[in-house]
């Protein structure tokens, strides 16, 4: 068994709403320190493999597909075995 | 003229140099074509800089300047005794007595759905909220009217029909509106081009009405909401071309509706204490189309320094900045000395305000960054002067065979029970309660006739009124017969609206069809145009705004002519409020009608 | 009796609810901005519903450390009745003063129609005037409404009534055990998903949440012999 | 500068709707391979401090008091300087 973790995350260039709306409840509750909140998705994708080589072609093809919106969001992955 | 030369300097690092737009020809990157530059190279005397070539890009683009559709606009009746507001503002005003008013107005955001469905129709609701708001109007009700390539078969049609809808939802029920009706039509000319059309309507009471001016020389300008960043920069010309797909993709604008619930308070409160002057939001085309439009309509001219606005991220030039779609910002004129309420307003509510600059007397519009001038251009060269096309028209050949064609020669089905199952399966006819049951359509407690009726009944508190409104079009039948598909979009609106109880008042539309530059395309645009002017007289519903989406084809495929009418009508008592449900077992049915 | 209906930025069910306290009980009714730190005027809090901060991060996570909370944990620990709609009950949930919380729709999608309910605590300040057992219509309106609470805090709430009303028929979230509304132990603070102020006229399609503010109407006079 | 990539992931005995439904819908794009997929989320906080120690302590209060609701999910970060 492979376990995927993957990182889905916005683009520098675009809005990040949610982030905004965290730094600044942050700053309130006193936590001036914080100069930036991004948020983004964590993905654990498990997949019935040994071979690390198509897993990661497999997973790459997911996440192109369906998991990540490659329009506003880039993505990074490690594959690790379970 | 040289002197105009020195005084616009700011040239930034990469940008090509005037010269270099002239000699490269640049400019059709832009969308310009050879006529159009040499017609701004006379306009202004010189050749413009790249930030000025932008600026005028935009303008000149067929989103900001209708420039292929404005004499078929002329078409339609726009009075009547009850118009307030015609064509012209942000959003159209029909009087509904005792001193209170409707604002509507439709619009389109195809391109940008086709690209990024949800953001696409979130950003399109966004827009629409803010154009009734800046009015001065509450908005009550929200509709609209989606039309995509076949779903059963085709994954991707699918994709971007379930995003359309969420992304109206996400927006629509954060910031609180209900979504209250529309329509969902499923064929394969919508393929490469979908249709998101979103309506907004509001209430107002009359003495509050506000306009997009900029007027009072000395008055400050200001910049009010969210941020600056490099979103969708040259969406509006990006809008007007041809295949969506090939542009530039990361400047996907994304909406962020709880940021213009917020500006949709501060601005309401803001407009409730006289001080404003003129308000505009910066929709397509951002703060170049709101500041020029705003100094249009009051024959004045502008000076903001860019350097003021406040941004979102790092070394944004002047270009960017005065380009920027960055969505939930508006452009404000106060009367000075009143800066003070608006920073006060916009604070409560964890919002900024900034002046960027004042009105001025000369009839330019003046962008400078710091003390360096970027650009200089006589605002009546960018709305006035904007190059108007007569494009040719011409009966399309189809309209031969379709016309010929000889009903006699088709056989009426065996079972009419299975024809009856094959049509209530189609998707396009089938019940739309798994689009709707997304949308908040009870939020603000006055929704009287829900979704899944004919028009949708919102009452208006503290009185017996109510309004009705639906959105309605027929592409195929457009398609088929042009004006008499004309007529027939504005007569399904009108009956829709008519069966609630409601007296229809008037119509705003929102034109979708394929290249202007095709005669056939045109004589669609035409035909179409004369058909529902010609109902819009006979039922006395004048248009009194709407928006325009043009070059919808993609690799030949044009999309049907697809006009959507958003139609508002006032029902004078609520009691005279019916729905289309069956009520009790031996009731009679009646058949009316020719 | 006195009513306070806290606008957090991005509330946007405030007016619904007092105008719904207007219609149906004609008492005073104030929208309190979330900056107040002062509720000692008011009988009844109610959070409406809305998305408070966009619901970004978690629903109701950061409308609750907006300063009025402190107020309404205070008047909550004074044992006047609190009550959160749909987003009120998410920034209860958040904020402890309830137990549990809510998480995204197993359908994933958001949900807007008219649920019936099933009143299972007829007891409470917010629920006399119903019948245990009766089934009423309410809409909801929401995209997290899918309640969540262990096992072992569920037990407890069943053996001390907490829970107030559960979905009829059809679960249309995900609930654990059908959950769409509960209350805190001393019964003096209550949560549900479903909008009672929007069924407070035929006209709407259902008048079934009226009985919620008689409630506390009655029960307020009972208790100071009005 | 100091950035915290903290993971937020539901807590193992609470259902994910969002991980189930898009198991589901791999499965139907033929990823049969696919055994489970888990979904969270991935902050990026970024802090104006250099002491690595200050920076845990002020994460964690952070995670306790905001970023994460306890009750359903669990939290794991680290640190890198920036
Ligand atoms: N199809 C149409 N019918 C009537 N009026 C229209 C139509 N299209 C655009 N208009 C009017 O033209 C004016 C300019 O439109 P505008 O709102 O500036 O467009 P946009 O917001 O897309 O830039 C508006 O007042 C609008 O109501």
């Amino acid at each position: 068994m492979i376990l995927a973790k993957i990182h889905v995350t916005l683009k520098a260039s675009v809005l990040d709403p949610q982030g905004s709306a965290v730094t600044k409840s942050l700053h309130a509750l006193g936590y001036d320190e914080v100069e930036d909140v991004r948020i983004g998705k964590f993905l654990e994708v498990k997949v019935n493999t040994t071979d690390k080589k198509v897993a990661e072609e497999r997973i790459t093809e997911m996440c192109e597909k369906l998991l990540v919106n490659t329009v506003i969001e880039t993505y990074t992955f490690v594959l690790s075995e379970v | 003229m040289a002197h105009k030369e020195a005084t616009v300097q700011a040239e930034h690092g990469k940008e090509p140099t005037a010269q270099q737009i002239a000699d490269e020809k640049i400019y059709r990157k832009f969308g310009l074509t050879d006529e159009e530059y040499q017609k701004i190279v006379s306009l202004l005397g010189r050749q413009p800089n790249y930030v000025e070539t932008g600026i005028y890009s935009v303008m000149w683009s067929e989103h900001c300047s209708y420039k292929s559709s404005k004499p078929v606009l002329k078409r339609f009746p726009t009075s009547g005794p009850r118009v307030l507001q015609g064509p012209g503002e942000n959003a159209g005003i029909v009087d509904i007595g005792d001193n209170q008013a409707v604002v509507f107005k439709i619009e389109s955001h195809n391109h940008p759905s086709a690209i990024e469905p949800y953001q696409g129709a979130a950003t399109g609701v966004g827009g629409i909220i803010r154009d009734v708001f800046t009015m001065g109007a509450r908005p009550v009700a929200l509709l609209n009217s989606l039309r995509f390539g076949e779903i059963e078969e085709n994954a991707h049609n699918r994709y971007l029909f379930g995003h359309v809808v969420e992304g109206i939802a996400g927006y629509g029920n954060c910031i609180g509106i209900p979504t209250v009706a529309g329509e969902v039509v499923f064929d394969n000319r919508y393929t490469h081009n979908p249709l998101v059309n979103a309506m907004c309507v509001g209430l107002i009471d009359q003495d509050k009405i506000t306009k997009g001016n900029a007027s009072g020389v000395g008055n400050p300008v200001m910049v009010v909401g969210a941020r600056t960043g490099r979103d969708g920069i040259h969406g509006a010309t990006f809008a007007s071309a041809e295949d969506p797909h090939s542009k530039e993709r990361s400047a996907v604008q994304v909406g962020d509706p709880f940021m213009e619930k917020l500006l949709l308070e501060a601005c309401l409160e803001l407009i409730a204490t006289g001080a404003v002057v003129g308000i505009q939001d910066m929709g397509a085309a951002g703060m170049t189309s709101s500041s020029s439009e705003m100094a249009s309509r009051a024959g004045s001219g502008l000076e903001l320094d860019v350097a003021l606005v406040p941004r979102r991220e790092e070394g944004m030039t002047p270009y960017e900045i005065m380009l920027s779609e960055s969505q939930e910002r508006m452009l404000v004129v106060m009367e000075s000395g009143k800066e003070y309420i608006a920073e006060d307003i916009f604070k409560k509510w964890g919002l900024e305000a900034t002046v960027i600059g004042r009105v001025t007397d000369d009839g330019m519009l003046r962008i400078k960054e710091g003390d360096k001038v970027a650009a200089e251009i006589p605002v009546i060269t960018l709305v006035d002067d904007a190059p108007v096309y007569h494009r040719p028209s011409q009966r399309p050949a189809y309209l031969n065979e379709t016309e010929s064609f000889d009903m006699n020669g088709l056989q009426a089905p065996q079972d009419l029970n299975e024809t009856l199952h094959t049509l209530l399966r189609q998707p396009t006819i089938a019940s739309k309660e798994w689009v709707y049951r997304q949308y908040d359509y009870m939020v603000r407690t006055s929704t009287v006739v829900r979704p899944g009726s004919d028009a949708a009944v919102v009452s208006i508190r503290g009185t017996r009124k109510a309004l009705a409104m639906k959105t309605d079009g027929n592409g195929r039948y457009v398609y088929l017969d042009p004006e008499m598909g004309g007529k027939l979009a504005i007569a399904e609106a009108a009956r829709n609206v008519v069966c609630t109880g409601a007296e229809p008042l008037a119509v705003t539309d929102c034109l979708n069809y394929s290249n202007p530059e095709k005669p056939e395309i045109m004589y669609q645009l035409e035909k179409s145009a004369d058909g529902m002017s010609e109902a819009c007289r006979v039922l006395e519903t004048p248009v009194i705004s709407g928006n325009v989406s043009l070059y919808n084809e993609t690799n030949g495929v044009d999309i049907y002519p697809t006009p959507i009418i958003g139609m508002v009508g006032l029902v004078h008592d609520i009691d005279h409020i019916t729905t289309s449900d069956w009520k009790e077992e031996g009731n009679l049915l009646y058949v009316t009608g020719i | 009796m006195k009513f306070a209906v806290i606008v957090f930025p991005g509330s946007n069910c405030d007016m619904d609810t007092v105008n719904a306290v207007e219609d149906v009980l004609g008492e005073p009714v104030d929208l309190v901005w979330h900056h107040e730190t002062d509720l000692s005027e008011y009988d009844c809090i109610m959070l409406p519903g809305g998305f408070s901060y966009g619901d970004y991060l978690r629903c109701g996570a950061i409308a609750n450390f907006s300063p009025v909370m402190e107020q309404v944990k205070k008047a909550a620990a004074e044992g006047k009745l609190v009550i959160g709609i749909c987003n009120g009950f998410q920034i209860l949930t958040e904020s402890g003063l309830l137990p549990g919380a809510l998480r995204r729709n197993n359908h994933l999608q958001f949900n807007c129609e008219i649920s019936p309910l099933v009143v299972e605590n007829a007891d409470t300040a917010f629920t006399m005037d119903y019948q245990k057992g009766q089934v009423i219509n309410i809409p909801i309106a929401h995209g997290e409404g899918n309640y969540f609470v262990d096992d072992q805090t569920l037990a407890k709430m069943k053996a001390n009534n907490q829970i107030i009303f559960r979905y009829y028929g059809k679960n249309p979230n995900g609930s654990v055990d059908n959950i769409a509304g509960i209350c805190n132990e001393q019964g003096n603070v209550l949560g549900m998903m479903p909008h009672p102020e929007r069924a407070v006229h035929d006209l709407l399609g259902s008048s079934d949440g009226r009985a919620l503010f008689t409630s506390i109407l009655r029960k307020w006079r009972e208790k100071h012999g009005a």
